[in-house]
């Protein structure tokens, strides 16, 4: 074990998933020499050279057609798209071609696509998108969400060993300020297993990404009986995780940090109020960013992004209710 | 004679040598044209029975570049096949009554149902499927490419789309991406005139093919209707690729001589340009010039014809005899439970016979 | 009045709407003289010359940016995706400039994007996706679906009046297979407002497209108390019509042909789990297609897409619930 | 002298006519640009003293082209400016407090802290702000010059993108449709040797500015730190546009020399390159060409620097003293109520004083 950063637990899973395997390699903007946006890939250039860490032109695209022609071929590529928002710029290789091909055609793409994502550090309305319900209406992409540093690592290396596309969600808030103990060299977390981050009897928080963190806060300040499930995986969804804890609280709060309509909250709300209803005893309710693109300045940001005090106003209603 | 540097822009059909194909490989060529010629034939009709669900597209009049292109392939090359080179999937083994259930939606389909039209392509025989959008092969193409380049395998990837596909964005970082890395990549642009019903004028102010020479590798003009011509140009192209000369654009001048699909009766075409194409036509003329100039008997090329079209007479029974798909089978594959090689294609050029079935070991 | 098909509906509202403002045109690959690839611009280049219906290379971002540049100006394009599985290649103008031009900088962009959707004539895991959802995680984009003739000149014509970018998904299955009474000359439908397409007391089907017609038909022939809300426009979501309805019957099924996970319907389950709880007597449930690429044989297609004979069933289970 | 079909390909520098500027003109563009220089260090010096929130990017060396582009337009143009053009903002009548105040999120920026850093455009002045997916403008400049044509009115759309942005689909399609089209647009290129910290030989295999034949428009190349000459070329491009000759493609010679962000110590670098580019600053080029070749007193070109800076410097307290915006902002506006013009941006070149204000007028 080794305390980590998120960030620092991604750049690990790269490197040992590196070591491991040959086939697997890193192609993006600036993440040869220089390292990438967000120094994820500092240093492996240097490790294993300028051809098994590419840097590729800005052209998201080539990036991901490549990456799903060579996964074909039997490498295992990483993708690395600069910012999660510029991956509008290469969704049709991603949705129609990768995502597809093996429903088609029984062809394997075991890729992934990094994607830094998310705000609260005034990124801006490019900078700072969700964009993973998205993947969730195109069939075929595995889509994760680590919060912690130990899954960020664990889930990247099952994402890399995994034969399908995945989009591999990295929250940029977690980068360098959540930190934990990791599991030192080859480590992987299943997908599809939601994780129990906290045990509770009266409330379920359902979250992913960074809304983990502020669940934990919002459960650890209000010091009531609230579980925290932390979903790590978006496609395939833990039903069983979810139902069961929204079965034995019978109260749900869903929080992402992404926008409402159509967010994965939204499936996991449909999901319960399909499947849990009998066991509910309050509606379902949602934290999330509102319908807007996310604001520069820190005060509009502020409004936008869901915030600890909403989080534990929305817990405490549905505790009294 | 191979073209080597990127300033090597020229008609190919002149430059390079004929000798590259014996008795039995022309006898191939005109027999895998024909085969998409009757096969595409058969489709049309029982699209018109009804039997064909959806729409129906073909590539009449394109034949010579799909089997020529294809053709200069070797077994462990890789292709994207596109929806008017039906030919290729002949070369590199794909039957007609596996091409016929797929139209048909039927589980002896090379999908088995799953898909349709001319977006298939058998991973067993080295081929990756296309998609509807256009020109998405070509970057997946490119990633193929790097692969081999990645581990120094002397394997080449191919791609076709047509000239209307050359205006997306796609192509363009495709063709840009393979310059910068001068991978082992040929495209083959099938410039038929029109995209749907959109008239050259109307897609472009300067023909692609000039446009390679802005990616720093060739754009070898040929005439699409002279399948000798795209298949030399296209040996000369992979091998090239294969010794780490990087990609080559070949534009193949063609014509569509049906509608899009079957359902477009190519009003908007001129006739003076229908009628000047149809005397162009790749597998008549190639017929004629056998006799004429290579010495063939007018006997030898017309049982050849025959011969293969009562093969495909009997494949179309065959498609027809094959179940529909269990409905069941459209909730499974979504995901992949591991990753699994492509196999190796069919490589009928007499060449590979000659330097062994590895296709990637070098064909000269 | 005169009794039009869906697809007759789009092609009069373009027509009046070409005919009462000059700044309205048309911009799209095949719709000029062609008429485009389902015949909805037919007979407009005529009318109106091949500079208002323009003939646009196989490029959908250029297509999507130009008409937002042209709506800057002050046009009114109406751009046409062939299908609207290609909005994928024009996403990235779509959800990043246009969707986000009013909000960042105060400019609006009037635009309209056409987009022929749906599946259920073997078109295949490219000719039937419905991406409505997509949109609705998109903020800044307004999102309409009409399932009648009417409501598809009107709507249309609203679309184009509008000073947003508006998607405006054509269900292809009704194209000609739905007709009915539609005002002539000006008329326009206003966005956001659902309709009751049936009343009744007991159940309430929630859907949107070609699924109305198949929770009509199902009510028809089930016979029974059965009101269908059909939304018209996803975005703006008309809320309180659904509440009303939910809270009126007690019970809901959302039915729509997209794929499930973060669907239209999840964001309507969610709404009526958070805001009509206590009035539910019975889970929400879905109609959906699973989440698999829509495959083009047709026993696997209709596997797939939902059946009247669902629709009933689900129906049935609820009224007995 | 005019640039006026599609293979005229050459230095504009050279061929065009400097007898377009007044002394006047010059004082403008030398002002211009300093003022671009002076409020990226202000900007630069504010982000390090940690009142811009995010992070802090510049043009920094690259003064000469948004300057003299802009510089070229007239008030009815309308221009989609990027990242590294912060003297066109100035040029268009953007004053530096609006800019500072931008950049530090405050209700007084140009989208009262809705958006930040370059990512904004004053409508009211005729500009449309950029967004951060590059080269996205390019097909929105296309739609903007589209809808001048439609409308048969003398005007041009221009924007700017780097060179590794030519290397993204979007702006082959856009090319490709402004060449078809022939569109009333000017687009300008400014490679400054890297994108973020991608080498040109990593971006493309050839130079992008010889791509623009293969659209069927002139690629001009110039010196993009010779302010005289990129107003030059593209007072030509769109003198060119506005008569019906259609797109332009600019290519200007530049080196970014500043990080790509504030945060980027440009170690990738190499020092010689750096150091050649320093030496061909071009506001200190340009002002000591006024002195030494243009009949300007050393002591008027140091007056006008001095002066501009002090005008800065008043207009960064200014923007300190702007509140931050409300909260309840964040909330408004994602939809339109209805469509407005954009307005008219100021235009200084005393050309377009003497034609009148309305810059939909011909400039000659
Ligand atoms: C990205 C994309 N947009 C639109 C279409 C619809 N479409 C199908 S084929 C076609 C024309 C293609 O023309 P071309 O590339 O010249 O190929 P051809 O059919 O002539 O061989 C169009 C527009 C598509 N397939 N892909
Ligand atoms: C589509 C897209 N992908 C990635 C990025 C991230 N990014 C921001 S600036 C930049 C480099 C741009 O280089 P260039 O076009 O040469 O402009 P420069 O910054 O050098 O002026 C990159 C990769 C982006 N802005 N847009
Ligand atoms: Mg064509
Ligand atoms: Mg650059």
């Amino acid at each position: 074990m080794a305390e980590l950063t998120y960030l620092e637990a991604i750049s690990d899973a790269l490197r040992t998933e590196m070591r491991r395997d040959d086939s697997v390699f890193c192609l993006g903007e600036d993440i040869g020499a220089f390292g990438g946006a967000f120094k994820v890939t500092a240093g492996l250039a240097e490790e294993f050279g300028a051809d098994r860490v590419l840097d590729a032109p800005l052209a998201e695209n080539a990036i991901i057609g490549a990456a799903t022609g060579a996964a074909i071929e039997g490498m295992r590529p990483v993708c690395e798209m600069q910012f999660a928002d510029f991956v509008a710029c290469g969704f049709d290789q991603l949705v129609n071609v990768a995502a597809k091909l093996h429903y088609r055609q029984g062809v394997a793409v075991p890729m992934v696509v990094r994607l830094p994502s998310g705000g609260g550090f005034s990124g801006g309305p490019f900078h700072s998108q969700n964009p993973e319900a998205w993947f969730l209406q195109a069939p075929g992409l595995k889509v994760l969400a680590p919060a912690t540093a130990a899954d960020a690592k664990g889930l990247l290396a099952s994402a890399i060993r995994d034969p399908n596309p995945v989009c591999f969600l990295e929250h940029k808030g977690l980068y360098r300020h959540v930190r934990g103990e990791v599991p030192e060299g080859e480590y992987t977390v299943p997908i599809g297993k939601a994780r129990v981050a906290r045990e509770g009897a009266e409330l379920t928080v359902v979250a992913y990404g960074s809304a983990v963190h502020l669940a934990l806060a919002a459960a650890e300040q209000l010091g009531e009986e609230i579980e925290v499930l932390d979903l790590r995986s978006l496609c395939p969804l833990d039903r069983e995780a979810i139902l069961a804890s929204a079965r034995k609280t019978g109260k749900v709060l869903i929080a992402h940090e992404a926008t409402r309509a159509c967010g994965a909250g939204a499936e996991v709300a449909a999901l319960i109020g399909e499947e849990a209803f009998e066991d509910l005893d309050a509606p379902i309710r949602r934290l999330t960013a509102p319908d807007v693109p996310i604001p520069f300045s820190p005060p509009l940001e502020q409004a936008v992004l869901p915030q600890l005090e909403q989080m534990k106003e929305a817990c405490r209603e549905l505790l009294a209710y | 004679m191979r073209l080597s540097d990127a300033s090597a822009v020229g008609d190919a059909t002149v430059a390079l040598d004929r000798g590259l194909l014996t008795r039995g490989d022309r006898v191939q060529l005109l027999r895998l044209m024909e085969m998409m010629r009757a096969a595409e034939e058969r489709g049309l009709a029982l699209y018109k029975q009804g039997k064909v669900p959806g729409s129906f597209y073909d590539g009449r009049g394109e034949e010579a570049i799909s089997v020529g292109a294809a053709f200069a392939l070797g077994p462990r090359d890789r292709l994207c096949i596109l929806h008017r080179d039906l030919g290729a999937h002949f070369v590199r083994g794909v039957t007609p009554d596996r091409y016929l259930a797929n139209y048909m939606g039927r589980a002896g389909g090379v999908t088995g149902g799953k898909d349709g039209n001319m977006h298939f392509g058998d991973r067993a025989l080295g081929c990756v499927g296309m998609v509807s959008m256009l020109p998405d092969m070509a970057p997946v193409a490119n990633g193929i490419a790097l692969a081999f380049k990645m581990r120094g395998e002397p394997r080449v990837a191919l791609t076709f789309f047509g000239e209307g596909s050359t205006a997306n964005g796609q192509w363009h970082e495709a063709m840009n991406f393979a310059g910068i890395h001068r991978l082992p990549v040929v495209f083959v642009l099938e410039n038929n005139r029109f995209a749907y019903s959109t008239p050259n004028q109307l897609e472009f102010a300067v023909d692609p093919v000039e446009r390679a020479s802005g990616y720093g590798f060739p754009g070898v003009g040929v005439d699409g209707n002279d399948v000798e011509a795209v298949f030399t140009a296209t040996a000369a192209a992979a091998e090239r690729a294969r010794e780490g000369g990087g990609p080559t654009l070949i534009g193949c001048e063609t014509m569509r001589m049906h509608g899009h699909g079957a359902h477009d009766d190519m009003s908007y075409v001129p006739a003076a340009l229908r009628e000047e194409w149809e005397r162009r036509d790749p597998i008549d003329g190639y017929a004629a010039r056998l006799v004429a100039e290579l010495g063939f008997e007018e006997s030898e090329v017309s049982d050849v014809r025959a011969e293969v079209r009562s093969y495909v007479a009997e494949c179309a029974e065959r498609a027809l005899a094959s179940p529909p798909p269990e409905p069941e089978v459209a909730g499974e594959g979504v995901f992949a439970e591991r990753w699994q090689p492509l196999g190796d294609g069919a490589a009928p050029w007499s060449r590979w016979a000659e330097t062994g079935a590895d296709g990637a070991r070098r064909a000269a």
